[in-house]
Order: structure tokens, then C-alpha cells, then sequence
């Protein structure tokens, strides 16, 4: 692992900036430099300030106190577009796509080529096709983005952040929804970026990425600079003590499963949008059982279509020996299945209500939130406290907008929906999607949790570890179909990556 | 982070201490006191006639029919949706109620109190019809709102026109507008009283019950809301049907009022109720807003209207002024959100 | 010059569709004995018509010495504004209400409780059928419709050889337009006059010519378009467009500047008039006699007469409409 | 409903294929050119003089004011705004043209292309500054683009009134409504070509320059746009202008073809062009229309009125039919967005 010289004038340098938000100081004087052929990743805890320090950099907001230098002079960035034209790219968090557009507009969006004031469409063309093509994302250029899924999207963020000539590139959790497929395509490019002198900010809360491309790491706790260190051998427990300020055990759990009767039986399911065919997987309680595969391999749609968010053509779902086939999600959550989406903006939370309301929702016709036809909100507003401190919530503001929240507080908000009732069957889409360490290790317990006292699990994930650590068995898909479906003994990773482009071997 | 910032706002200078009490109070009631105080300051200085309880009674009394009114359209908005056909809605509730009462007077003359209960409940139950066709349109056709209310609107309109050839209907017994129109109860006039029962059901409905959740749930993010097993195109049909009820019973109130069915009225009731709600910070984008407020809402407009009528202000002008003060309402309550802005979580 | 005496229709006995009516002079006070405040509702003040009377109010009050509040509720549809209005001005202390009804009779029960309050209501221009009121001043629209038709009908007697009609009386719905509407019926029943068509609409012009274009384009050999002011200033236009000027020829069941000037041009007819100005003024004089308990004719109202290019010149314009750079007013002290 | 109808597609292999070629160019063309056509074709049946060069030149020229008004309506909409004001600015136009050109008329009696040109540009400035006081409103003081334009409209409107007095402003010259009332230009009728120019410039600014891609930036997802690098504040201040200049272009065609300014006109604008909008699928919520469509959708509603007088369909039925086919004309989008998943799937 090769190092950016220390010595080399930075790139970019930040100096006492601070931010205060509503109730709460986001950056407290934190100071920061950047040195041309970097990357230095930022490190912290959920809430700790990464996001609004990178937006304050990227011109998205700007500083309460404090000044931004690039190569020695102040900068004050009015606006992203300024920044952009300065050389500072940024892969956003939450993403700065068009829903109504298609991949190749957002991804030339506010920068179009332009002949004779005209937009040049030609010329746009052939620029998307060669930034798809250089990162290997093989995207349709004109499907709305409304259409793809998180991780699709994802990419098109990516793809956006490599078109011309940058000197800043800032990447905020770029792979938090990618399989490493497409993240060792990203590796590759940051590190040719780094090679041709370009300073790279890298937000990331997966140890193995830091690992593998950090060369400095600054760790930011409760909106304060801790401190920044050279990367190389630095321990990871050393880490996430600097980063929580506590020490932590290890981030998976030991699982004990105790497979026992089928619970949820999906039998030759095939979709309408014909993105899974004739798949079938089966779970027992008491067992997590991981959906590994590609990005865009079905492997969520399978669910999404169980549980009646996507139309299906073929095909039989059982939960509890009762089928479900097409129902409609009110009537599946009754019945004890439960799924949580992977994007928390699209289909999770309503943004601009309180984080309670969001929480309970699902609950309101149960006890002991309900009274009658009405809601017992001292109960909503008890049981909806224990939850978030269950769930580690911090800054704990239950009556603020989930608007407000950093994205791992959100995160932990849609996925305490889960326990706001008991279910049979849980399906977590991506769970723990730019969640930090300790978050993630706390996710995976109360998953743990569920499954030790009889429920049963069923994990999508394109994180790697995630399936070989918690799943007891794990079902592999590839272009919408089940390749393979692999025992705990063979739960390893060149199986299951083997199974990952079986088809395209085959083929 | 929290013992941060509050140990900064402790650190403030007592100066900023009673600004914060002044704030806290505009945060929490929202902007409409406030204007509604000033209205009162301002209209009582330029009218002696103004401040007083008959004049404020009355201020009331005409309000009564849009608060009703904007109760269901906030219900609606918050759906994120918009119902353009209210102002239908009271046109064919007050021809139907007047058609019915003036037949049924011809077959039992004397049986008054039948007569005044089925016309009633017929006025209702065609009004309500309207709203489950416009809740069948957007729940389950997926028209969008505006244009269905729109169509349905003209749609009806032209019905109403035709049952009445354009003329009013009358031959409703006198005591229907002496009881519903005219009538006091405590010595407060009875529309009053029905309109107060109305918003605290609405009120009750909305921040109580689980169906309230769900509007703002629908109107937040309708996906989130069908994961969490929220019955989505129900949440939407019921909430026009509601709205159209609404508008129904304030089209029998002004029915008895002008003691005649009329084909001609209402229809500047939509866009009255929508600036009502509008002005009370209730969002067009759906998921937010509050009962209360709405209800200050359409009385602050009525007052504004009448205030102006006693201050004699030319009637040129006074289209002019409640443009300007409808504007003047939203950017306060702009100020407002910002106030909000410094003052949450400490 | 004085507007009085002016040839006016006497009804006896009043409010009643069977009254014997009479020729006779109208004579009113020549000064109030005090400075009463009267309350004038009007339905809107939209158009050159309301102008008029809002002129004839405006000038008689000031002649008599009286305050005057005028509202207008903006509409044909704002029955319910106009209630609110006349609430208003009454609680702002009106001691009697001249009242231009938006509805027949969505307005009895405010006139009711009026009288109980001891305010008279003195019912102008378009009438209202509750008994409570005071007086009236009105020419109703149904005679002034029929008086078009009749006019009409004498030019195109039974017999002669047919003519083909356009009716554009204004929007669906709203009182005057009805009544003139089943007025000017009654006046050409049994001539050779052919009403083809009744075409309602606002009275945007832009919605008239469009009316009035679509019915050339359905009737090519239309011989008359009739209706409104809106409706015959706007078919002026559209005629001039499409070279049928002096085929098609226009009338209007009331009088505006257009009106006259199109009159005067000879791109119009003729059109009927309520003598506007002079009903209004009655009506403030009957509501200041009722006032001071003075005897007072309880329902009079100017005689109708049609102005054609014959009698363009010699008819006393201030009877008729409001002088050219009149602005609206809506208060005199 | 949705298994169902796949299933039956899937069931019938044979039956497919026509289906499909049918689908896919109702998908491509939207439903309006389909509609056109049956209008057209139930029309001519109905009227024998509905078919003619003459008539649906008029119709043509009837449908030029709520095109162009339409144009602007919808980048304003695309922007996920709204501007209720559009009726207001026609009037104010309309009575700014006709009174600079009375008074310039008096003052230089001779020069006609004189007064013409400068009345026009009083017009059109009057108007684009209405446009103007609503982007700021909207764009800088974050006030919803409903209340903001509804409260200018009021406002405009109470102004054009005080000025006119409601009665109709005479005195321009002869010429201005020969040349752009009536005058033809081969043939075709001058405002036909200003409109054409209107709808073709208005398609190169959406689909060919910047300006129009953040438009739909815009309205798709503000804070991306934002996040983007698009000026959300200034696109969003620039369309209300825009829209603003080209309802005075439409209010000045007007005022040449009234022969007249008057106060009274465009009360209808705003729900007519919003309507034509979103029967030609432009998005309420923002980022979705397309230019062609929405000319048609102005166009098919005027033909509609012009063939329903032309039927001789009684007025009262034409409010309920005009209704009723707003409504259906959504209904058919909505099928084809269904045909268009069926497409993507197979
Ligand atoms: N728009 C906002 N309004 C109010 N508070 C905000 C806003 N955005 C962020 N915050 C607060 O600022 C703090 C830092 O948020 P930020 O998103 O920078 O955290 P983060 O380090 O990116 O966390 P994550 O790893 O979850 O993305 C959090 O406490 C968050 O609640
Ligand atoms: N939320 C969504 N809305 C619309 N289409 C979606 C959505 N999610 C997925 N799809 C479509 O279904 C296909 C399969 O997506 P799916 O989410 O099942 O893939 P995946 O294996 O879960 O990969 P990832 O979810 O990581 O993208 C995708 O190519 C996408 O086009
Ligand atoms: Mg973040
Ligand atoms: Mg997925």
C-alpha cells in the first residue's frame, strides 16, 4: 500500500469550521487537510459529523464559523456548481438523482454538454457511454432512475462523480449498497485517480475498505476532530475505540440456529418486470437465511414481489403453511411477515414527520398502542422511547423529523419498526446501509436476537461478510434465478462468489 | 450534543431571553393568533362597529360554512391530494336538500319534522355520493386529484344547473331556515354550534385515531406508508368521501340560510378553502399540517373580509388587500419556521 | 339640470303580480332633512351597466345629502358574500338597504330580519320576491326582454318571411339573465322571428366570441345574434372578421357605451333601456322618503324604451348611462 | 387487477401481437392524438359543418390564447409551481395595451405603427412584471406557489378593476386588431403563427438548452438539483417570469381580437391551462411533461367546446360532458402507463 507524499503542499485544507443545525452543533471547530494522491478517509460514528463536513467542503452548505483553503487560498463555495468547477466532485449520501430522469441525463445533470447554447445530445451520449464503460457499470443510459434499485443508483451517483477533470473527489459510503463486484471497480478507478495526483475523501464505515485504500484516517466523534492518523498499522479495534470512545467487542455475534418447521415457503416465483424467474427458497424458524447475489440479481425483488409490492406472474408464497400469494402488505404484516426496504428515503420514512410516528406505524392496530379506534399515545410515546434507546438511537430526539437525523439514524429508525410487534418471519433488505461499526454490531445482535428466539430470518445482502457471519444457510442468485443453495458447512466465500457469475461462466 | 447547545443558549444575554418567550409562543400557536390579534387592533381602530359581540358573532356565523368546508379539504391535502369540487359539492347538496324538502312539503304537509330530516339526509347523501366518485377516481383509477375534483366539479355543476334550469328552488318550510339558519341556542346562533361540533370531530379524528395517522402517513411517503400495512387507496377514498360529507353538511347549513336551493353558489369555495388551510402552514406536498389552525385559518379570512366591509374600504381595494394579506400570512409564518429552526432541541 | 320629472310606470297595488299599472311622473325630494347612512348591495361592479347605477346611486346621494356604503359581492355565484356584505354594513351602522339581488329569493330571510330590525330594504334592478321590502324600483327583466322581443316581433310580423335568431343572454344561472330570457321569448311568439339558438356563457367577452363564432359556424344564414351587451360588442368584432357586418345584425336586451357607440356606427340595432341611472336614483329617493316618513310611491319604475339610430341623438344620456370618465364609487360622505 | 390483466395478456399468444404493435404506439404518441381523432371523428358525425377548412381554422384560432398561456403553464408546473395568476395577467395586459394605446393615440394620432408597437410593449412589460413579483415571492421568500400567484391574482385583478371600473377600454387604433386579431398571414391567421412560434420556441428551451433540463431537475427532486449544482432559486424565479411574459403575449392577441382591453377576461385561464396540462400528462408534483403533448391538450379542449356548440349540446350538458371527458382522457394515460410496464416486462 503506497502512500501520498506528506510532504507535498495539501490540496485542500479546512480550519475551525463549525456547524450548528436546529438543537445541535453537527461540526464543532474541526480542522482537516487533504494532500494531493491521498485518500483519506473519514471515520466516525453515525451523527458524528462526516456527511456535513464533506457537504460543507462540496458547497452544499456552508460553515457556521470557521474558513476552507484549496493549494493556500481561501475558498467560500456558494454553490455545488462552483465547487464542481473548482475540481471538487462529490458522491453525495443521500443521492442527487432525478427519479424523473433517466441514468444518462442525471448522470451529465447541470454540466450538459452544450453546442451553440443547444444541449449537444450526441455528445453527451458517447461521454455516458465511456464513464459506464471505464467504471464496468452496465446500466441502461435511458431508464428513469426512478426504476432502478438503490444499488443501481448508487452507481449512477458514482458514474456522475467521474465524468471530466477533478482535483477534489469526495465519496460518501459510495459502496454502502454495492457487492464487491462493482466495488472493486471503484477501487480501481480511485486508485488511477490517486495515481494522477488527485486528492480523495473517502466516508466509509467498512473496515475492509479502509484497510484496503486509506492512507490517512481522520476520526470524527460527536462533531469534533479526535484525531488523524496514518493509516498503516493501525489496528481496527484501535479504531472504532478512537471513533466510539469505548471499547467494543467484536462486530458478529456467535448465532445459534435452531432450524425448525418451514415458515416462509416461496415456490417458482416469477415477476412481472420478469427481474426474478422461477425462484424458490424456503426458511425455517429459528434460522437467518442470506440472499447473496449481483447487483440487480433479484435477490430483493424475490421478496418485494412475496410481499406483494411487485406484481407477480407465477408462482406460490406460504407463511406458516397459509398461503399469501399476492397479498397486499397490510394483510402479510397480520399475517407475521415483515419487510424493510433497503432505501429508507424512497419507501421508508415520511422525512418531514416526527421519528415517533414513523416508528409506530405499523403497530397502531396492536396493543398496546391501540384503544379502540383511537391511539393511546402515552403508550406510542412509552413504548416508542424504549425502542429508540433500544435501538441505541443518539442524539435521542423521538419528536424531532427523521428529515434531521444523519443517515444511520434513520436507518436505526425503520429498522426498530421490526420490533414495534412480534412477527413470524423477518426480511431485512440491506440493513445495514451506512450504519457505523457499533450500530452495525448492534443490528446484527437484536437480528441474532430474532432469530435465537424462534423467528425466522431472511437476510438480503450485498455485503459479503455479513452473510458468512450471521446465515445459517444462504441462497445465491444470479440474472433473477437461485444458483445455489449453500449449506452452513460450505458458507464460505469462493463458493458463494463461484455461484455469483456461474451464468456467466456457463454462458 | 444536546448539553452543547444548551449550555449556548443558557450562555445568551438575558435580552435574548424574552425574545425566546416571545418566539416560543409564536412557535408553538403558530402565526395565526398573532395576525388574527392584529386584524382585531387594526379594524377596531378604523370601524367603532367592529369590536363588537354582535359584529364578531356575525364574523363567525359566515365563517362557519368555510371552516367546515376547509376541515375536509385539509384532510384531503394532507393525503397529499386537492378537492377542486367542493364548491360543487354545496351546490348540489343545497338544490337536492331544497328539491326533496320542497316534494316531500307537497306530499305531508304538516309533518314537518319528517320533512326537515329525510330533505336533510338527502342533501347529504348526494353530496357524499360526489366524494365517492371522486374517491373512486383517484384511489383506485389513479386520476390525479385535480383533475378528477375538476371534472367532477364542472361535471356536477352542470347537473345541478339542469335540475334547476338555473332558477332557485324554494318551498322549503319556513322552519327549516329558523332552526338551521337563524336559530340560537344559548344565544349563540345554531351554525355555530354544528360548525364547533365539526372541527372537534375533525380535530379528533386526526390527532386521535389511527386513521388520522394514515392520512399523514399517505401524505408523507405513500410507499413507506403500503410497507407499514397501511391500506393506502382506502386511506384515500375514505378521505374524499369524508371531505364531500363535510362539504354536504355546510351546504345545508347555507341552504337553510338562504332559505332557497341554489345551483349558483360555492363555487368560490374551493380556492377559499385551500388559501385557508394554505395560510394555516398546511403543505400542498401533503403530510403536514393542523386542525387548529386551519379552523383560524377561515376565520381570520371571513374576519379580514368583514373587517374590511365595516372599515368601508372600496371593494376594488379590498380584492387587492386580501391578496396582499394572504401573502403576508405565508411569509410570516416563513419567519416562523426559521424561529423554529433556532429553537429546536434546546 | 334636474333628471325629474321623468316619465315613469306606477303599480297599484304594490308587490303584486296583478297591480294595475299607470303612467305618471316621478318627482323625488330636493333635500334630505338629515344625513342618513344608506347601505347599496350590489351583486357586482364588473361591467358599464353596474357602473350606471352605481353613478345614478352615487349622484342622487349626493344631490339629497346622504352617506352612502356600496359593496359589491363579485359575482352572480357569491350569493352568500352578498348576505355577509349586507350583514356588514347594516352592523356598521346602515339605517335602510337599496338592494341589487344576486338571487330571487336566497335573500327573504335577510330582508326578514331587516324589517324586524326596522331597516328598510328598497329592492332596485333585479328584484327579489319577499313581501318585506319597503319599495322597489325595478323594471323587470322579463318586460324589459319582452320589450326587445316585441320590437322584434313588428319588424318580422307572422307572415313576412322568416328571420333565424342567436340568443347569448349571459351566464346559466343567474336571475336577470332567466327572466330576460323567457321575456324576450313571450315578446316574439307568434312572429316570423325563429329563435334557433340559446347559448348561455360568461360575460368574459372572450367567451361570448367564441359563443357567437361557433353559432355563424353552425348557422351560416343567421340573421340576428341578440343577448347581452357583452354578447353585441363582441359579435361586432367577430362579424367585422368575418365580412358579415351588414348581413348579421346585433342586438342587446341592455344599454352600454359599446352598445351606443355601436348603435351610433349602425353595427348595432337597437337595444332597450331600464333608463338605469333614473331607477337608481328613485330608489335613494325612496329610501330617504321611507327614512323620514315622508309619502313615498312604493313601486314605480322608469318606462322602457327601445334607442335605435332614430332616437340615439335625442335621448338624455345621463338617464341611461354613466358619463364616459366615471370611476366606480363606493362611499360618499 | 394488475396479475389479472397479465395473465390474460400472457394467455392469449396470438392476440398479443396486434395488441402489442396498437400499444406501442399508444405508448409513444400518449392518448391525446387518439382522442383528437375520435373527437373529431364523433364531431363531424354530429355536425355537418364541424369538418370544414373554415371551422377548424376557428377552432385553431380559439384554441391560440390557452396554447400559448398553456406553454408557460406548463414549465411552471414541470417545476413542480403553479400559477393561478395567468388569468389576472391576461386582464392586466389586456388593459395595459389598450390604455397606453388610447393615450398614444391621442398624442400621435398618425403614427399607428408608432402606438401599435409601444402599447404592445406596455402590455407585455405590465404583464412580465406580475411574473416577476411571483418568482420572487416563490423563489426568495419560499412562499408555495399557490397562495403566492393566487394572492397576486387577486391583487391584479382589484388593480385592473380600479382602473377600468370594469368597463371595457376603447380607443386603439383599427390596425392592431386587423393585423393581430383578424390579419392573415398565407392564409392562415397571424395569431395562428404567433402561437406556432410561442410552442416551438417553448420546445427548444425545454428539450434542447440547460435551462430546460433543470426544469425538470427542478420539479423531479429540488434538493438534488440543488446538490447538482443547478441554481434551484433562479430557475425556479425565471419560469414564473417566463410564464408571466408569454400569458401577456396571450393577453395582447386577446385584447387585438376583443378589439377592446378589458378586466373581465381569463378568469378561466388558470384551471383551463393547469387542466390542458395535465390531460396531456404533465406531473403536478413536478418533472414530468412534454411540450408537444400539452399543445395538443389546449387544442383538443377548444375543439371539444367548438364541436359540442356545433352539436347544439345544450349549455347545462356541456359543463357535465366537458367534466366527464377531462376525467377520461386521464383514465386512458393511466391505462397506457399500465401498458407501458406490460411493455418493459415482455
Ligand atoms: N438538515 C439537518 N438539520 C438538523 N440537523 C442535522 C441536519 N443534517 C444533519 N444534522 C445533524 O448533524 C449531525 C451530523 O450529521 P451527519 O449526517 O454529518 O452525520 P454522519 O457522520 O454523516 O452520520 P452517518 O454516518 O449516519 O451519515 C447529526 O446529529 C444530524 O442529526
Ligand atoms: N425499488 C425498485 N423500484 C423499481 N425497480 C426496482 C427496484 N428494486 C429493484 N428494481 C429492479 O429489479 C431488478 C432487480 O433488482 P433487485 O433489487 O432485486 O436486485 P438486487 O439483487 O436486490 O440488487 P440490488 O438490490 O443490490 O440492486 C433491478 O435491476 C431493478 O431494475
Ligand atoms: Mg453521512
Ligand atoms: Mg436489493
Amino acid at each position: 500500500m503506497e502512500f501520498g507524499n506528506l510532504t507535498a503542499a495539501p490540496l485542500l485544507e479546512v480550519e475551525g469550521v463549525s456547524k450548528h443545525y436546529p438543537g445541535v452543533l453537527a461540526l464543532d471547530n474541526v480542522s482537516f487537510s487533504l494532500l494531493p494522491g491521498e485518500v483519506h478517509v473519514l471515520f466516525g460514528e453515525n451523527g458524528a459529523g462526516k456527511s456535513t463536513l464533506i457537504s460543507l467542503i462540496s458547497g452544499a452548505i456552508h460553515p457556521t464559523s470557521g474558513m476552507i483553503r484549496m493549494r493556500g487560498e481561501p475558498v467560500h463555495f456558494a454553490s455545488v456548481n462552483e465547487a464542481r468547477s473548482r475540481g471538487v466532485t462529490t458522491v453525495f449520501q443521500e443521492f442527487s438523482l432525478i427519479p424523473t430522469m433517466t441514468v444518462e441525463e442525471n448522470i451529465c445533470l447541470g454540466s450538459e454538454a452544450v453546442r451553440r447554447g443547444m444541449i449537444d445530445r450526441r455528445a453527451i451520449r458517447s461521454e455516458v457511454q465511456s464513464v459506464l464503460a471505464r467504471l464496468g457499470f452496465d446500466l441502461p443510459p435511458h431508464a428513469l432512475v426512478a426504476t432502478l434499485s438503490r444499488a443501481e443508483q448508487q452507481m449512477v451517483e458514482i458514474a456522475r462523480a467521474f465524468r471530466g477533470d477533478l482535483s477534489v473527489l469526495i465519496l460518501d459510503e459510495p459502496t454502502a449498497s454495492l457487492t464487491d463486484k462493482e466495488a472493486e471497480r471503484l477501487f480501481d478507478l480511485v486508485a488511477h485517480a490517486k495515481a494522477h495526483g488527485v486528492g480523495i475523501i473517502y466516508i466509509t464505515h467498512r473496515l475492509r475498505e479502509i484497510e484496503r485504500l486509506a492512507d490517512r484516517i481522520t476520526v470524527l466523534r460527536e462533531g469534533k476532530n479526535i484525531s488523524t492518523v496514518p493509516a498503516h498499522g493501525i489496528s481496527e479495534d484501535r479504531l472504532v475505540k478512537l471513533m466510539s470512545g469505548r471499547e467494543m467487542g467484536a462486530v458478529f455475534p456467535a448465532v445459534t440456529h435452531r432450524p425448525a418447521e418451514p415458515l416462509f415457503r416461496a415456490e417458482g416465483l416469477t415477476t412481472r418486470s420478469g427481474s426474478v424467474r422461477s425462484a424458490s427458497i424456503e426458511v425455517r424458524a429459528g434460522e437467518i437465511v442470506g440472499l447473496a447475489g449481483l447487483v440487480g440479481s433479484g435477490k430483493s425483488e424475490l421478496i418485494r414481489a412475496a410481499f406483494g409490492i411487485e406484481p407477480l406472474t407465477a408462482g406460490r408464497v406460504t407463511l406458516n403453511g397459509q398461503e399469501i400469494t399476492g397479498a397486499r402488505p397490510q394483510k402479510l404484516l397480520d399475517a407475521g411477515l415483515i419487510y424493510l426496504p433497503p432505501d429508507r428515503r424512497a419507501e421508508g420514512l415520511a422525512m418531514m414527520r416526527p421519528c415517533r410516528e414513523n416508528l409506530s406505524l405499523p403497530a397502531l392496530r396492536q396493543s398496546p398502542y391501540r384503544r379502540g379506534a383511537f391511539i393511546d399515545r402515552r403508550a406510542e410515546r412509552r413504548e416508542t422511547n424504549r425502542l429508540l434507546t433500544e435501538m441505541e438511537l443518539y442524539p435521542m430526539r423521538p419528536d424531532s423529523d427523521v428529515e434531521a437525523f444523519s443517515g444511520g439514524n434513520q436507518q436505526k429508525v425503520m429498522l426498530g419498526r421490526s420490533l414495534t410487534r412480534p412477527f413470524l418471519v423477518y426480511a431485512f433488505d440491506e440493513p445495514t446501509v451506512g450504519v457505523d461499526v457499533g450500530t452495525r454490531a448492534a443490528i446484527y445482535r437484536f437480528i441474532a436476537g430474532l432469530c435465537e428466539s424462534g423467528a425466522a430470518v431472511i437476510l438480503i445482502s450485498s455485503d459479503l461478510p455479513e452473510i458468512l457471519h450471521l446465515c445459517n444457510r444462504a441462497y445465491v442468485f444470479a440474472k433473477g434465478q437461485v444458483t445455489a443453495e449453500v449449506p452452513a458447512d460450505q458458507l464460505d466465500e469462493p463458493t458463494i462468489l463461484k455461484h455469483f457469475f456461474e451464468r456467466e461462466n456457463a454462458a | 450534543m444536546r448539553t452543547l447547545l444548551s449550555k449556548s443558549i443558557t450562555a445568551t444575554p438575558s435580552g435574548l431571553v424574552q425574545s425566546q418567550l416571545l418566539k416560543r409562543s409564536f412557535v408553538r400557536l403558530g402565526v395565526l393568533p398573532f395576525l388574527l390579534v392584529i386584524a382585531l387592533v387594526t379594524f377596531s381602530f378604523l370601524s367603532s362597529s367592529f369590536l363588537t359581540v354582535s359584529n364578531l358573532t356575525n364574523v363567525v356565523r359566515q365563517s362557519v360554512f368555510l371552516a367546515i368546508v376547509s376541515m375536509g379539504q385539509m384532510m384531503v391535502l394532507l393525503t397529499g391530494g386537492f378537492d377542486l369540487s367542493v364548491g360543487t359539492i354545496l351546490a348540489l347538496t343545497s338544490v337536492a336538500t331544497a328539491m326533496a324538502m320542497a316534494t316531500l312539503a307537497q306530499i305531508f304537509p304538516d309533518s314537518i319534522f319528517l320533512i326537515i330530516t329525510l330533505g336533510c339526509l338527502a342533501g347529504l347523501a348526494v353530496g357524499t355520493i360526489v366524494g365517492v366518485i371522486n374517491g373512486l377516481g383517484v384511489a383506485f383509477l389513479n386520476v390525479a386529484p385535480f383533475i378528477m375534483t375538476l371534472g367532477i366539479a364542472s361535471t356536477g355543476f352542470g347537473i345541478a344547473l339542469s335540475l334547476t334550469g338555473g332558477t332557485p328552488v324554494y318551498g322549503m318550510p319556513m322552519e327549516f331556515g329558523n332552526v338551521f339558519g337563524f336559530g340560537t341556542f344559548l344565544s349563540i346562533p345554531v351554525p355555530i354550534w354544528i360548525a364547533a361540533l365539526v372541527v372537534l370531530l375533525t380535530w379528533g379524528i386526526v390527532n386521535m385515531t389511527r386513521y388520522g395517522r394514515a392520512l399523514y402517513a399517505v401524505g408523507g411517503n405513500p410507499r413507506a406508508a403500503m410497507l407499514s400495512g397501511i391500506d393506502t387507496r382506502k386511506t384515500q377514498f375514505l378521505v374524499y368521501v369524508v371531505c364531500a360529507f363535510l362539504a354536504s353538511i355546510a351546504g345545508v347549513l347555507l341552504t337553510a340560510r338562504l332559505d332557497t336551493g341554489e345551483a349558483n353558489i360555492g363555487s368560490s369555495m374551493p380556492l377559499e378553502s385551500i388559501a385557508a388551510c394554505v395560510i394555516a402552514g398546511v403543505s400542498l406536498r401533503g403530510g403536514v399540517g393542523k386542525v387548529g389552525s386551519v379552523a383560524l385559518g377561515a376565520v381570520f379570512i371571513s374576519l379580514v373580509q368583514n373587517g374590511m366591509n365595516l372599515a368601508r374600504i372600496d371593494s376594488y381595494m379590498q380584492t387587492v388587500v386580501i391578496g396582499l394579506i394572504l401573502i403576508a400570512a405565508v411569509v410570516a409564518d416563513q419567519l416562523r419556521l426559521r424561529y423554529i429552526a433556532d429553537l429546536r432541541g434546546s | 339640470k334636474d333628471w325629474f320629472p321623468y316619465p315613469v310606470n306606477i303599480w297599484e297595488p304594490p308587490f303584486v303580480d296583478d297591480a294595475v299599472i299607470s303612467d305618471g311622473e316621478y318627482v323625488p325630494l330636493d333635500k334630505a332633512d338629515q344625513q342618513h347612512q344608506l347601505c347599496v348591495s350590489f351583486p357586482h361592479m364588473k361591467d358599464a351597466y353596474w357602473m350606471a347605477v352605481n353613478y345614478g346611486v352615487v349622484e342622487e346621494a349626493r344631490r339629497l345629502g346622504v352617506n352612502l356604503q356600496i359593496t359589491e359581492a363579485g359575482g352572480y355565484t357569491e350569493l352568500n358574500n352578498q348576505i355577509s356584505q349586507i350583514e356588514d354594513c347594516v352592523a356598521g351602522g346602515g339605517k335602510a338597504l337599496i338592494l341589487g339581488a344576486i338571487s330571487f329569493d336566497g335573500l327573504n330571510n335577510i330582508i326578514g330580519q331587516l324589517k324586524q330590525k326596522g331597516v328598510p330594504v328598497v329592492d332596485m334592478i333585479n328584484g327579489v320576491s319577499s313581501q318585506d321590502i319597503a319599495a322597489k324600483a325595478i323594471v323587470s327583466w322579463r318586460s324589459v326582454g319582452r320589450t326587445l322581443g316585441q320590437y322584434l316581433a313588428e319588424q318580422h310580423p307572422a307572415g313576412s318571411d322568416p328571420v333565424k335568431l342567436a340568443w347569448f343572454p349571459g351566464p346559466a344561472g343567474a336571475g336577470f339573465v332567466e327572466d330576460a330570457t323567457s321575456g324576450f321569448k313571450e315578446g316574439i311568439e307568434g312572429s316570423a322571428v325563429e329563435l334557433v339558438e340559446v347559448r348561455y356563457g360568461d360575460t368574459g367577452k372572450e367567451v361570448q366570441t367564441r359563443l357567437i363564432e361557433d353559432a355563424l359556424q353552425t348557422y351560416p344564414d343567421l340573421d340576428y345574434v341578440a343577448g347581452s351587451a357583452v354578447a353585441a360588442e363582441a359579435g361586432i368584432s367577430v362579424l367585422r372578421s368575418n365580412g358579415l357586418t351588414d348581413k348579421v345584425r346585433l342586438m342587446s336586451y341592455y344599454y352600454t357605451p359599446g352598445v351606443d357607440q355601436g348603435i351610433r356606427r349602425g353595427q348595432v340595432l337597437a337595444a332597450p333601456t331600464d333608463s338605469t341611472v333614473i331607477q337608481s336614483r328613485i330608489a335613494v329617493d325612496q329610501a330617504v322618503r321611507i327614512l323620514e316618513g315622508k309619502g313615498v310611491t312604493q313601486h314605480v319604475a322608469p318606462q322602457i324604451f327601445i334607442i335605435n339610430k332614430d332616437n340615439v341623438d335625442i335621448v338624455d344620456m345621463n338617464a341611461v348611462l354613466a358619463p364616459g370618465d366615471f370611476r366606480p364609487i363606493f362611499t360618499v360622505e
